[in-house]
């Protein structure tokens, strides 16, 4: 098996965080911000996965299973909330769902 | 103990004038009357008693000494203790508490009881200050003394009250966190030094700071005291707060929040900072003259009564930063003088004219003019006063700024020139009020009542007590000596001895109490 | 008797306390049995002091009563102590006696005033301060004093405060007088500075052992004395606020701006002679002083056309001519001057008194005129007042004393022949100014219609007053005329003997006819313009130089606006565009700053989220950049 | 597990089961009195099991927890401060028609989650921790589903905590990646003052951006205003309390075992954080004019402060950041109680207009709440006077004057915007004022015991602080110790 040196792993994690963050600053739409949340939390996690290569342990995997399980939940809290956002604005423009400021 | 007492009865009382508006709406205007008038009688015999007692030399310039753990963790206890210039500060305290308890007796008319709360809660703050001799619990009590102060000005205060209320806290507690900061520092060092942590002004006193420190140490010190004093350019606050307080809001603050800016210095800057006071006292007697000066000159250019009042008090306040950095005993005893001379003559003519704006609401100087006639007793009272202030001999002020100048004059000629211009400043300024108020054509048809008895009793009294001590200042000097004695001889132990062990310095102050308890 | 020393002052102040206290519920009966008995009893009891003190002189000459310790700081030990000598029996004598006359005249002359109680409250403290002043025995009670009688002059000058005119003349007095008495008081800081002491007499005994002549020290101490007595005395550069003062009432200016206050300056340089001594060129300049003043003020009371103000002027004057002798050191001399002064122009003021108080307040001599039938005891002591004050010779007082110091000029060991000659002008002009008061008040047609007649109590004090301008001068006679030497020799033990040059009595004659011819010739000049032929008056006036100088001398040589130009009006503008204080500005512009930082962070608040997460991207992008890159 | 382990994780069972037991009870039958009534009695025994588990502290469950006193006493901050939110809510919700009892389970399940932050030492339980707490506090923001504002503040807080969710994981993937530990005391260990490398470095620097989210620190302090004022008062409470408490004991634990003082970049990065917080947290609430923004924008300034403490890097500092929170938490809480009590259905009391005369219709409230904007402002006879001296006390010590003298004259500019408070509580009320409802409610018994407790800690911590400064002593100052110990 060739290995993939972990800096290789984590530049491809970078850049798919990076995308994601570049996502959330330019989305509107709510549940693309979301999307965008989660390219970037996987992202992470394959970071930890790639540094667990790295050192030979479990540890990274584990620790992306605890990312799997609890971004699950936040996104399903973040689509309920969605839902009572659009029933409320009737649009899912996050912009427009702005009234606080100052 | 009895200090102790002194204060807790100013906070009894207060919190019991809270309360019992509710009984009757004079019961709190008699308890502060009370209260106010045990804690008089209590200083009052101290000093008689020790009227003697404290000329003795060789005998501690301690009279009481309380102490208990505070906070001992930080080293911090509840240690209060009384000379014969705390003795003073706390008669002139309690004295000018009792008359601003009674010019308060009709004009305040709302919320009687929260305002005798906050006024006996100034005068428990202050007392405070006066006796602390840990810096902790001083610092504690210099701002207890601000917050009901801030409530005073801001409720009862006049038109443009909470502007005023504003700069007043904000001023005092910008100046009062650098001085935090450098209690501090101060402990820091001392602890780091000695591994004694600690906020006990005897054992901080024979500090070993390098002079670069000490000049940093010494400024956070300085400022809190000379926003308090006022010095120029730091008086911004006080024309405003004097002017929009209530009378005895402004009877307080001139005539005891100012002092305490002043006995912070004498008490704690020259004593801890001997070298650097003593490095810093030219920059000092400018301050002073410029204060004088520019105090007098707006005191002048002002239309509204009060606050031509306030301005005075930047003016005479100059001669006390003049004074306390002179540092030999004319200009010390000046000093004190001065405090208290200043704390009578100017709360009297906040007196005066909190009762012209109570009889014709306007404090403007051109709604005013040929009074005299109508209101004898406001325009003797006022013209009396107005002689005070620009220092006619035979009253006390008079012996105050001799002192001074004397004192001062042998340190730098200069300056006390200048400040010795300021006398003429004050004639102008203070004839001005004579002038305007009570002389030249009415112009309008007064029809408004002079000086009853209540104020008559209030006036009267501060009348006998200035030109006693303009006439028989010995009493006081005799008290305050003491005190100041050890001032100067501290500074001749600091230079003879600059960096001898520190240790045994603390040993000398610390076995020269004894304790009364 | 001497023991008693202590209630010369301690009366009037006793009548003050009373008056103050309960003088509104006085009837004016009672106010002015205390007012004038006060003051009369003090008399009383300076007289029996002072017939004690010559019959049986105590030890040193001097007596002293310490009444209790004022101040003890350190060194600084003034204590409220009397000091009795033969300069201040004098001045007390003078204060009490002339003080009572003016009192009792003043019961009958205020009666009509509202404010009669106050007005004795006000004249009682004053001669409680002035006797303070004078008894003193240290220079911080008689700082004291000095000051009191400050405030009594501003208190009684602005008497009718109603007419602000009157305040602010009041407080021009007291602030000019304030700018010498602060000089002074920075000589008394000096001398305390120097010799750990105020009490004068240690102060003369020590200055000439520790300080040389004409050291730096002395010279400034001298100095500054003499800023004090410039002030008080209305001398050159600050005489401009005694004209102002006769606002007040002409009790008031016949007490405290002509015989007592005024003269408080030549008090104090000659008490302190020792330290003007020891500064010869300050001493000069104190003659030099005096014989501009006397010059300046007679010039202006020439042209003077209210009565009160040329006395005020000729009050100048004559206070220049006791610095004049104070100046070469004839200090009895000049001594002797301020006393018959003190009888004479009283005696004017209240003569003056009586015509405004006939004439309903009026003032100007001009609208006077042909009063010599109508008001026969006030012209015939009014004309000796003006005979002593104008030196008529051999009879009046006045000529005595003036002629004293006319000789010391010349002949005294500091004397100058030109110092020596503006006296002679001045003595020469001042019959001029003294003759057109007469003849225009008193001569010539009627201008205004009398009400009422003078009572007792104006008459009596201007005859008692008469009596003394004519004989006090003949306890004190020159070589030429009978050399009695009552006086300086009684001044001897307070003050030195003048040293003269050339001792010469036919010098002396030659000097005293050419005063007399000035004098005589001023007399006539005056009778010929104002009594023969007024044009002359009116065509010099007329003329341009003649108008223009006119002019200058009527406004008393432009001294006021030369003031007002160079300090009142700066300083007033000053304090007007500074009123609100510009250092205000710092702090507002502080909290107008913290404002605006505030406003713009306050757009980065947009509640959008994609801005919020693009911030904490910039938030994390500073942060990497922070960590790694430091 | 042993008996011991389960013993020593006592209080997080309790409340575990609590959020059971409510989820059981919703089921049969709705009662919101009585599932409040549990909560608040999980939180009382919770609170009183961490008493019993100081006999067995230092405890360590490795590899992810450790229970020390450290430990304990921000669970105990958590959960006294838990105990409060959770009276406040029920008076706060009682108004409100629709389903409250789920509110409950949230409340626990976030306290769990803030407590587990306490007792972490891994990245794991870490993340657990905080994912909990993030969770809950999503659903409880939004919570009452009526109010635009309460979506809205959710929905932001959801977008953003997710985001600065990411960065913390990435940052630690980082750190794993370059030091092969995920454990604090092994890192602690490897690390022992060595140089770290730019992974490390920059994985610090992204845990810190999502460390500091969480704490509102400037540069992401945005969602704070938003958020406090969208969020119901007692949740606002909550987050300003139990959230930061709970991400603050971290972040001490956390980079005191790392000894962060040996990285100078990384507290040059922190005193960036503290300094801007105290400036533009100060600023931003200066002409603020409502009262729940004020505190919103205070707190980033009084985290700032808590910094200053942290960054003193002496045997004083964690002693004297964990007594300012402490006095903070007292603080906040009382100022969010007032807040929360005259709010209600018909409006949230949150404007400076609503408190306009305050002072002469409820004087006592106005009288606390006066209390409670002096503490903040750090003036003498209440708690936070005694903290901010203690974190100038540090600051002194360690010589950061920077730090010290801006934290000053930030505290300068404070005063105005509390002053602002307490003006309008005092100035003279107007007959043209429209009524509102909020003011003249009387105040429930839950809400006085909430308040006077408060008020008594504030002026007893005030006053009287050597017991409360010897408990800190006591409990919290072990944590340098036993870190430093273990290095060598």
């Amino acid at each position: 098996m060739i290995s993939i040196p972990m800096e290789f792993g984590l530049i491809l994690a970078g850049t798919l965080f990076v995308l994601g963050l570049i996502g959330l600053m330019v989305r509107r739409n709510i549940i693309f911000v979301l999307m965008s949340i989660e390219i970037m939390i996987n992202a992470a996690g394959a970071a930890f996965i790639f540094a667990g290569a790295k050192w030979g342990e479990p540890d990274g995997q584990i620790m992306f299973l605890f990312i799997l399980a609890m971004s699950a939940a936040e996104v399903a809290v973040g689509l309920g909330l969605i839902l009572q956002i659009y029933h409320k604005f009737q649009t899912l423009d996050g912009d427009t769902v702005s009234k606080m400021r100052g | 103990m009895i200090l102790i007492w002194l204060i807790a009865i100013l906070m009894i009382g207060g919190i019991l004038a809270w309360i019992s508006q509710s009984w009757h709406k004079n019961a709190p205007r008699w308890i502060a009357l009370i209260a106010a008038g045990v804690d008089f009688v209590l200083v009052a015999v101290i000093w008689l008693q020790n009227l003697s007692k404290v000329d003795l030399t060789g005998q501690s310039q301690w009279l009481f000494e309380v102490n208990y753990q505070w906070i001992p963790q930080w080293g911090i206890s509840f240690f209060l203790a009384m000379d014969g210039l705390s003795l003073l500060m706390a008669l002139l305290t309690t004295f000018l508490g009792l008359l601003s308890v009674v010019v308060s007796w009709t004009e305040i008319k709302e919320r009687v009881g929260f305002f005798h709360f906050n006024l006996l809660w100034i005068l428990a703050g202050i007392m405070g200050v006066f006796t602390a001799l840990d810096l902790f619990l001083f610092y504690f009590f210099w701002e207890v003394m601000l917050v009901p102060m801030y409530f005073l000005i801001g409720i009862w205060g006049h038109e443009n009250r909470i502007y005023a209320a504003y700069k007043f806290f904000i001023f005092t507690q910008a100046s009062g966190l650098l001085m935090l900061l450098s209690i501090l520092g101060l402990y820091v060092i001392h602890g780091q030094n000695t591994g004694n942590y600690t906020f006990n002004y005897f054992h901080l006193l024979g500090t070993d700071i390098s002079l670069f420190t000490a000049a940093w140490l010494m400024l956070g010190f300085l400022i809190a005291f000379i926003v308090k004093l006022p010095a120029v350019p730091f008086h911004n606050w006080l024309p405003d707060a004097h002017t929009e307080a209530p009378t005895a809001g402004s009877v307080i603050l001139a005539g005891l929040l100012l002092k305490t800016g002043a006995y912070g210095l004498l008490r704690f800057v020259i004593p801890l900072f001997p070298d650097i006071s003593e490095l810093f006292t030219p920059a000092a007697m400018m301050l002073g003259v410029l204060g004088i000066l520019y105090g007098a000159k707006l005191a002048y250019a002002q239309i509204d009564l009060k606050r031509l009042v306030a301005y005075t008090s930047v003016s005479h306040m100059g001669f006390v930063i003049l004074a306390v950095f002179s540092l030999n005993e004319l200009a010390l005893q000046g000093a004190v003088m001065q405090m208290i001379c200043h704390g009578i003559s100017t709360g009297a003519l906040f007196i005066l004219v909190g009762a012209m704006h109570e009889r014709i609401h306007t404090r403007n100087i051109e709604d005013m003019g040929g009074m005299w006639e109508t209101v004898p007793r406001m325009g003797g009272v006022g013209m009396l006063f107005a002689m005070a202030s620009l220092g006619l001999p035979g009253l006390g002020n008079f012996v105050a700024e001799f002192l001074i100048l004397v004192g001062a004059y042998q340190v730098s000629i200069f300056w006390t020139v200048l400040a010795t211009v300021g006398l003429i400043a004050a004639t102008v300024y203070s004839l001005r009020i004579v002038q305007r108020v009570f002389h030249g054509e009415k112009i309008k048809d007064w029809k408004i009542p002079d000086f009853n008895v209540r104020e008559m009793v209030v006036m009267g009294s501060m009348i006998a007590v200035i030109v006693w001590l303009g006439l028989f200042p010995q009493s006081v000097l005799n008290t305050a000596k003491h005190t100041l004695n050890s001032l100067q001889q501290r500074k001749v132990i600091e230079q003879t001895a600059w960096q001898t062990d520190s240790q045994t310095l603390n040993q000398n102050t610390s076995e020269n109490k004894t304790i009364i308890k | 008797m001497l023991e008693l020393l202590w209630l010369i002052p301690a009366l009037p102040f006793a009548g003050f306390l009373i008056l103050a206290l309960f003088g509104s519920r006085l009837s004016r009966q009672s106010a002015a049995v205390i007012g004038v008995g006060s003051v009369g009893l003090s008399a009383i009891l300076t007289l029996g002091i002072a017939i004690r003190f010559i019959s049986s002189p105590p030890a040193d000459h001097a007596f002293s009563q310490m009444l209790w310790q004022w101040i003890s700081v350190d060194a600084f030990q003034p204590a409220i102590t009397l000091y009795l000598d033969a300069l201040s029996l004098v001045f007390i004598f003078v204060i009490t006696f002339v003080g009572f006359f003016i009192h009792l005249y003043s019961s009958l002359f205020m009666y009509e005033e509202e404010g009669y109680s106050r007005f004795f409250a006000y004249m009682n403290l004053f001669v409680g301060s002035m006797l303070t002043l004078v008894l003193g025995n240290n220079l911080l009670l008689l700082y004291l004093g000095w000051e009191g009688v400050g405030l009594c002059s501003y208190l009684l000058i602005g008497f009718w405060y109603k007419d602000s005119e009157n305040g602010y003349a009041a407080r021009k007095a007291f602030v000019v007088t304030r700018v010498g008495d602060t000089a002074m008081a920075i000589g008394l800081f000096l001398l305390f500075t120097s010799f750990g002491t105020l009490d004068i007499q240690k102060l003369l005994q020590q200055a000439p052992q520790e300080w040389t002549i004409n050291s730096t020290q002395a010279v400034l101490a001298a100095a500054l004395l003499l800023g004090g007595a410039v002030g008080k005395s209305a001398q050159l550069p600050l005489q401009t606020w005694l004209p102002d003062a006769m606002a007040g009432p002409t009790p008031v200016s016949a007490l405290i701006h002509a015989a007592t206050m005024v003269t408080a300056g030549v008090y104090l340089i000659a008490r302190t002679h020792v330290l003007f001594t020891l500064a010869p060129a300050v001493q000069t300049a104190v003659a030099v002083v005096g014989a501009l003043t006397l010059l300046m003020a007679g010039f202006t009371a020439l042209t003077q056309r209210d009565i009160k103000r040329v006395l005020a002027y000729s009050t100048i004057s004559q206070i220049g001519y006791m610095f004049l002798g104070l100046g070469v050191g004839a200090w009895s001399a000049a001594v002797f001057h301020f006393m018959t002064h003190a009888f004479f122009k009283a005696l004017l003021f209240l003569g003056a008194g009586v015509i405004i108080f006939v004439l309903h307040h009026e003032h100007d001599m001009f609208k006077m005129g042909g009063l010599r039938k109508k008001l026969p005891v006030t012209f015939w002591t009014f004309l000796i007042g003006s005979a002593s004050l104008a030196a008529l010779p051999l009879i009046t007082a006045g000529f005595y004393s003036k002629d004293m110091i006319l000789w010391y000029t010349f002949a005294g060991e500091q004397g100058n022949d030109w110092l020596w000659a503006a006296g002679l002008a001045g003595a020469f002009i001042t019959s001029i100014y003294t003759f057109r008061m007469v003849f225009v008040t008193f001569y010539g047609e009627a201008q205004a219609e009398i009400t009422h007649k003078p009572g007792m109590q104006l008459k009596v004090p201007l005859i008692v007053l008469a009596v003394f301008s004519l004989i006090a001068g003949f306890i004190e006679l020159p070589h030429t005329l009978g050399h009695l030497t009552l006086f300086s020799h009684f001044m001897h033990s307070a003050l030195p003997p003048t040293e003269v040059l050339h001792e010469s009595v036919s010098l002396e004659l030659l000097l005293q006819v050419i005063a007399a011819i000035a004098v005589l010739l001023g007399i006539y000049i005056a009778y010929h313009i104002f009594i023969r032929n007024r044009s002359i008056a009116n065509n010099l006036t007329a003329s341009g130089p003649g108008a223009l100088l006119h002019r200058f001398w009527y406004s008393g040589w432009g001294f006021d606006k030369v003031y007002d130009t160079l300090f009142v009006n700066p300083l007033v503008w000053f304090a007007k565009i500074n009123r609100n204080d510009f250092i205000d500005l710092i702090y507002t512009g502080i909290a107008g700053t913290s404002r605006e930082f505030h406003r713009q962070l306050t757009r980065t608040q947009t509640g959008r989220l994609r801005w919020y997460a693009t911030g904490i991207v910039i938030g994390a992008i500073i942060t990497i950049t922070v960590v790694v890159y430091l | 597990m042993t008996a011991t382990d389960f013993f020593s994780l006592m209080p997080l069972i309790i409340i575990a089961t609590a959020a059971v037991i409510v989820m059981i009870l919703i089921a049969v039958k709705r009662n919101h009195s009585v599932v409040a009534g549990v909560s608040l009695a999980a939180f009382a025994l919770a609170f009183l099991s961490l008493f019993r588990i100081t006999a067995v502290t230092p405890h360590t469950l490795p590899p992810l927890l450790i229970i020390d006193n450290y430990a304990l006493f921000y669970m105990g901050l958590i959960f006294a401060a838990s105990f409060a939110v959770t009276l406040l809510s029920y008076n706060y919700l009682k108004s409100y028609n629709f389903n409250l009892e789920e509110y409950y389970i949230l409340l626990l399940l976030a306290a769990l989650g803030a407590s587990t932050l306490a007792i972490s030492q891994h990245f794991v339980s870490i993340f657990l921790g905080l994912e909990i707490l993030s969770v809950s506090l999503y659903a409880l923001i939004a919570y009452v589903r009526t109010w635009e504002r309460n979506l809205e503040a959710g929905l932001k807080y959801l977008i953003l905590a997710a985001q600065s969710s990411a960065f913390l994981l990435f940052g630690m993937a980082l750190v794993y990646a370059s030091l092969g530990s995920m454990n604090i005391n092994d890192m602690a260990q490897l690390l022992s003052g060595a140089n770290l490398g730019p992974l490390a470095l920059i994985g610090f620097a992204l845990m810190i951006v999502g460390i500091g989210f969480k704490l509102a620190v400037v540069p992401f302090h945005l969602w704070t205003p938003d958020v406090y004022h969208g969020a119901p008062a007692p949740v606002t409470a909550f987050i300003a309390t139990v959230s930061k408490g709970g991400v603050f004991a971290l972040l001490l634990r956390f980079f005191v075992a790392i000894d962060i003082y040996n990285y100078e970049s990384l507290v040059i990065a922190f005193s960036v954080i503290a300094i801007a917080s105290m400036i533009f947290g100060n600023v931003l609430a200066l002409l603020q004019n409502n009262v729940k923004r004020i505190l919103a924008y205070s707190s980033i300034a009084h985290l700032g402060y808590l910094l200053v403490a942290f960054l003193s890097g002496n045997n004083l500092s964690v002693d004297a950041a964990t007594l300012y929170l402490t006095a903070y938490a007292i603080t906040i809480m009382g100022a969010f109680s007032i807040v929360s009590l005259l709010s209600g259905k018909e409006q949230e009391s949150d404007k400076l207009e609503d408190y306009r005369g305050l002072f002469w219709r409820r004087p006592v409230l106005s009288a606390v709440f006066t209390a409670m904007m002096f503490s903040l402002a750090g003036i003498p006879l209440t708690a936070g006077f005694i903290g901010k001296y203690f974190i100038l006390s540090a600051g002194v010590h360690s010589a950061k004057w920077l730090l010290v003298i801006v934290l000053v004259l930030t505290s300068v500019i404070g005063l105005f915007y509390y002053l602002r408070i307490v003006v309008a509580m005092y100035s003279a009320p107007t007959d043209d004022m429209p009524s509102q409802p909020g003011i003249s409610r009387s105040v429930s018994f839950s809400g006085v015991l909430v308040l006077a407790g408060l008020t008594i800690l504030l002026v007893w911590f005030g006053v009287f602080p050597q017991g409360f400064i010897s408990l800190i002593q006591n409990m919290v100052s072990s944590l340098q110790d036993v870190y430093l110990s273990m290095i060598v």
